[in-house]
C-alpha cells in the first residue's frame, strides 16, 4: 500500500522529537480524527533560515512518513522556500501516497506553515516592542 | 524475514491441510458438477450432501436445512434481504443494533432507502444487547430480528438464546449471524433458538468463498440468486464443489476440536488480558470480559494510533524480529474517515477507537507466539508514544484500572 | 472402467492444471486477506489486481471496470436485479428473449412478480434473436437489455455488435450473459458494445464459485452484496483469493491459445455434424448452424429420449467401453416436467426436445475421443430405438434432410 | 441417483419386445411427455395366467427399468394376481425410485393393467360371441 519511501521514514523517522526553545511551533490536527503533529523549528534569524526543525506526530503511518520528509525537506531552507513546501510536494518527495491518505494523513506541511506563521508572528512582535 | 505470527484470525483463518487435501481431487479430476447425472455428477453430488450432513452435525441442524452460499457475506444478505422481499406485505420494520458487521447493517440501510424502518438498539458498554430491549422493539409490523452471534471486533457474544425466546413467542423471524461463532465454540440452532444463521468457511480453517445459510423448515424467504434447480431452487449456482467439501472437513474438524481448543484459546485470551494491564500503562480493555469468543483480545492504547501500531509490528525494523499481525479500529484502516462504530457503540470516545488493537488466536498460535507479540506490543507502544504529542503517562484518562467500567475520557486536544 | 470421454463442457470444465498450481499457494500459506494492511494482505490485493488485469486484458476491458463474484448466477442476478434497483424510477421494462438462461429468466420473473413488465423476444428456428426486434421492443420506459452471447445448449451466437449498436443509440443499459464464450471466442466489450458482461470461471478452465462481472464506468447499478469495502464498494465480501487467482491464471491461458483451439474445436464439431448426418437416420440438429460455439453440438434423434441416452453412455454394459458423458434437453433430467425451453423456443415439438443429446467438447477432447463416442451414441441409438414402441425408421417426421428449415413433426401418439 | 437395482434392469432388461399374436395390449404414455410404453401379455386362458409379457419402452431410465420389472413381475402370474402389481410394488421392488420419477416415469403397470383389461374385453367379447 504505502511506497518504500513512506516505509522508511515511517520505521526510520528522521528529526523527531522537540527543538528545545523552539522560535516557532506549530500543531495540527486532532486526536479524534486520530491525527496529531506538532513541528517545531529554530530559526536562524540573520538568514532567515530554518537551522534545525523536529515533529512529534500522533498518527498512521502516512502521517508519521510524511512529518518526517517535511522536517528533511525544511532544514536548511528559508523560511521563504520553506513555505513552498506544500502537501503535494511532500507527497511527491515520498514517491506518492494512497488516495485515501492524501488529505487525512497529510497535514505535516500545515504543520510547517504553522510553525513559520508562529515564528514570523513572534518576530513581528519582538520588532515592534 | 522470519516466521510471522499471526494474530488476525476473526478476519480469516488458515485453512486446515485436511481440508485443502480433501479438496484436492475436486479441484482437479472430480471436477464434474452435482447437477448431472452420470457418475462423475452424482459422486460431486454425494460429497456435497455430505459437506452437508457434516455443517448441519456441527450447528445441530437437520442437513435439509442447510444451503451453501459464497460465504456469511452474501448469507447475511440473502437473510436481511430474503425475509424482507417475502414479508413486506406484513410490515416493514426490522430490529438490529449500532455493533453489527457492515455485511448486516449495509443491507439494512438499503432497505431504510426503501422505505423500511430500522430499529438500532444500542449495546452497554460491554458490547452486550440487552433481550429486553429486543422485546420492547419488537412491533406488530416487525419481520425480522438479526443479532450477530459474537462481535468481529471485540469479542462480545450476545444472548442469543434469550433473544430467541422473545422472538419465538413473538412469531418474529430471528436471524444469527454465527461468523464468527461457528467451530470456535458451540453452536446449537435449536438451543439458540435461531430461525435462520450465516456462517463462512473460512473463519474456521475452511476455504475463502464458501459459506452456508441455515434456514429453519417453514421460514418465508425469497431467494437471493434465481436460476437453476441447485439448492432445492433456493439458492442458484453451479456449486463450488472444492469450496463445499472444504466446509465438510472443516466442519468435522471443528466438531472434534472444538471445545478444547476454546479451553486453550480462553486461556491464552485470559492471560493477554492480565499481561497488558500489568505492562503497559493506560490502555482499556474493550468487550466483555468473559461472555466472549476465546480468541479474542481487544484494547485501546491511549495516545498513539492503530495503523502505526499495526505497521510497525508487521514490517519490523530488525533484521531477527518476527512480524507480528493484528488488527485495529482505527479510521485508517477501515477505509472511511471514521474509526470503528463497534468500538464507538461502547461509548468509546474516537482517539480510543483509532488506538484499539484486535489480537484475534487461532489453533496454530502458541503461548510463546502469544508472549513474544506481547513483547513486541509494548516495545512499539513505548516507541510510538515517545513520538505522540499528546500522550502523558498516568494522565488517567484511560487508566487500567478503570477501564471495566467505561473509558470516561473526553476529546484530548 | 476405462478412462470417460467428458462431452460436457458446457456445464463445467476441467481446471487447467497450472490454474490449480496457481491457486494453491492461496488456499495454504498465503491465506491473508486482500483487505489487511500487513504484507499477507498486501500479497493478496496484488494478487487480485494482477488476475484483474488479466480478466480484463481477455475481455478487453479496463481492469478498473472488472468485479469479482461467486460466478455467472450472481453476476447475471447482479446485473438485472441491480440495474433495475438503480434505474426503477426511470422505468420499470426490460428486454430479454425466450432461451436465456435459468439464471437470467428468474431474476426477471422475479420483478414481473414486483411488477415490471418483461418483453420476451422469440428466436428464429437456429436461436437467433433478431436486432430489428430489438430495437422495435425499445420503450421509453426501458431499462436493460440482456441478450445471451452464446446459448449454452445449442451453442446459437447471437449478433450482440448489432444489438449493442442499437441500446447504445438509444441510451438504454445492455447486459450480456457472456458464461459460455468468455475464454472460449473472443470477447471484446468495446466490440461488442456491452454495459455490463457475466462470467464463470469454471467454463473456461478455472475454478467453481468465483466469477466476474463487467460494468462499464459510469453505469448505474446497485449492489447486490452490501458490506465491507471490497471491490470498492460494489461487492461485498472477503475474497477468494485462491478463486481470484484461478480466475486470473485461467483468463491468461485463454487469451494464449482461444483462438487456436477455437479452430480445432470447430473443426472437430463440423466433423461431428457430418458424421451423425451420414450416420443416423432421423435425427434433427439443432443451433444455428455456423454461428455456433465452436465446441458445441446439439441434435434430437427421434423416437427416444434423452436420460436413457445418457444413461447409456455414461453407464456402459461391456467391461471394456469407454463411459461418454453428454447432456440432454429432457424434462427427465430438467427436473421439471417440461424439456428444454430453448429447444421449445426453436419450434422443436416436446419428443425431440426429450431426444436431444448435446456434446460440448474442450481441450482435453481428441479426435479420436470424439470418433469413439460417435460409435458408441450411434450404437446406443440404435438400441433405444429397438425398443421404442413409437420410432419407425424413415418415418420423415424429422429427418435431417428438413432439418434447418425447423422439424414440423406433430405429437406422435 | 438410481438404485443398482434401476441401472441392471435399465441396462439389462427383462422381456423386451413384443409377444407375437398378443392376447391383450396396452400402451400407455405421450411421446410429448418423454415416455410411451407398450405392454403385450400372452395368457394361458384354461388358467387365467400370463405366459409372456413384453414390453417397449420410449423414455427415460426408471421408464425403461420399471418396464422390464413390471414384466418379471407379472410373469407366471393369474390375472388377479397381476392385477395387484402396483406403481408402488413396482418401485419398491426396484429398491425405490427418485421422487420426482415416482409419477412421470412409473407407468408401467399401467400399461400392464391396461393389456389385461384389453385382454379381459377381448376375452368377454369371445364368451358372449
Ligand atoms: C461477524 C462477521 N460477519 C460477516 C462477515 C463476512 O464474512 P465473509 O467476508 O466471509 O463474507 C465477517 C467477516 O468478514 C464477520 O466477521
Ligand atoms: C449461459 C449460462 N449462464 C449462466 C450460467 C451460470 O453459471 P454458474 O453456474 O457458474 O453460476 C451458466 C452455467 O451454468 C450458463 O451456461
Amino acid at each position: 500500500m504505502y511506497t518504500e519511501k513512506v516505509m522508511d521514514h515511517f520505521q526510520n523517522p528522521r528529526n523527531m522529537g522537540e527543538v528545545e526553545n523552539p522560535d516557532g511551533v506549530g500543531e495540527v490536527g486532532n486526536p479524534q480524527c486520530g491525527d496529531v503533529m506538532r513541528i517545531t523549528i529554530k530559526v536562524d534569524e540573520e538568514q532567515d533560515r530554518i537551522d534545525d526543525v523536529k515533529f512529534k506526530t500522533l498518527g498512521c503511518g502516512a502521517a508519521i512518513a510524511t512529518s518526517s520528509m517535511v522536517t528533511e525537506l525544511a532544514k536548511g531552507k528559508t523560511l521563504d522556500e520553506a513555505q513552498e513546501i506544500s502537501r503535494k510536494v511532500v507527497a511527491e518527495a515520498l514517491g506518492g501516497l494512497p488516495p485515501q491518505k492524501m488529505h487525512c494523513s497529510n497535514l505535516a506541511s500545515d504543520g510547517l506553515q504553522k510553525a513559520i506563521e508562529d515564528y514570523r508572528a513572534r518576530h513581528a512582535k519582538k520588532e515592534t516592542v | 524475514m522470519k516466521n510471522a505470527i499471526f494474530l488476525d484470525n476473526a478476519a480469516t483463518t488458515r485453512a486446515d491441510p485436511e481440508v485443502i487435501d480433501a479438496m484436492e481431487p475436486w479441484l482437479s479430476e472430480k471436477f464434474g458438477s452435482p447437477a448431472t447425472l452420470y457418475s462423475m455428477g452424482s459422486q460431486a453430488k454425494q460429497a456435497i450432501d455430505a459437506a452437508r450432513q457434516s455443517f448441519a452435525d456441527l450447528i445441530g441442524a437437520d442437513q435439509k436445512d442447510i444451503f451453501f452460499t459464497s460465504g456469511a457475506t452474501e448469507s447475511n444478505n440473502w437473510a436481511i434481504k430474503g425475509v424482507a422481499d417475502a414479508l413486506e406485505s406484513k410490515g416493514r420494520h426490522i430490529i438490529t443494533d449500532v455493533a453489527e458487521h457492515h455485511s448486516i447493517l449495509m443491507p439494512l440501510r438499503y432497505l431504510e432507502k426503501k422505505g423500511w424502518e430500522v430499529t438500532y438498539l444500542p449495546t452497554d458498554s460491554d458490547g452486550v444487547v440487552n433481550p429486553e430491549a429486543v422485546a420492547a422493539a419488537i412491533r406488530d409490523d416487525t419481520v425480522l430480528v438479526s443479532i450477530v452471534h459474537a462481535n468481529h471486533e471485540i469479542g462480545t457474544i450476545q444472548p442469543i438464546t434469550a433473544i430467541g425466546k422473545i422472538t419465538s413467542e413473538k412469531g418474529v423471524i430471528f436471524h444469527v449471524n454465527a461468523a464468527q461463532t461457528v467451530g470456535h465454540i458451540p453452536v446449537d440452532v435449536n438451543h439458540l433458538g435461531v430461525d435462520l444463521l450465516s456462517s463462512s468457511a473460512h473463519k474456521f480453517y475452511g476455504p475463502k468463498g464458501v459459506g452456508a445459510m441455515y434456514i429453519r423448515h417453514g421460514v418465508r424467504i425469497t431467494p437471493l440468486l434465481h436460476g437453476g434447480t441447485q439448492e432445492k431452487k433456493r439458492r442458484a449456482g453451479t456449486h463450488n464443489v472444492p469450496g463445499i467439501v472444504g466446509m465438510g472437513k472443516a466442519s468435522e474438524i471443528a466438531r472434534h476440536s472444538l471445545e478444547a481448543e476454546a479451553t486453550r484459546l480462553a486461556g491464552l485470551r485470559n492471560h493477554i488480558f492480565d499481561w497488558v494491564e500489568g505492562n503497559i500503562d493506560d490502555i482499556r480493555i474493550n468487550g466483555h470480559r468473559t461472555e466472549r469468543l476465546p480468541g479474542n483480545v481487544n484494547f485501546s492504547i491511549e495516545g498513539i494510533e492503530g495503523e502505526s501500531i499495526m505497521l510497525s509490528l508487521s514490517y519490523p525494523t530488525a533484521g531477527d524480529a518476527r512480524p507480528v499481525y493484528v488488527s485495529t479500529g482505527s479510521a485508517c484502516v477501515s477505509g472511511s474517515l471514521e474509526p470503528s462504530h463497534i468500538l464507538l457503540a461502547l461509548g468509546l470516545p474516537a482517539e480510543l477507537a483509532h488506538g484499539s488493537v484486535r489480537i484475534t488466536m487461532a489453533k496454530a498460535d502458541t503461548q510463546e507466539d502469544v508472549d513474544y507479540a506481547l513483547e513486541t506490543i509494548a516495545a512499539v507502544a513505548e516507541r510510538l508514544r515517545s513520538m505522540s504529542p499528546v500522550y502523558k503517562r498516568g494522565n488517567k484518562k484511560c487508566s487500567a484500572g478503570n477501564s471495566s467500567q467505561g473509558c470516561d475520557c473526553e476529546a484530548a486536544s
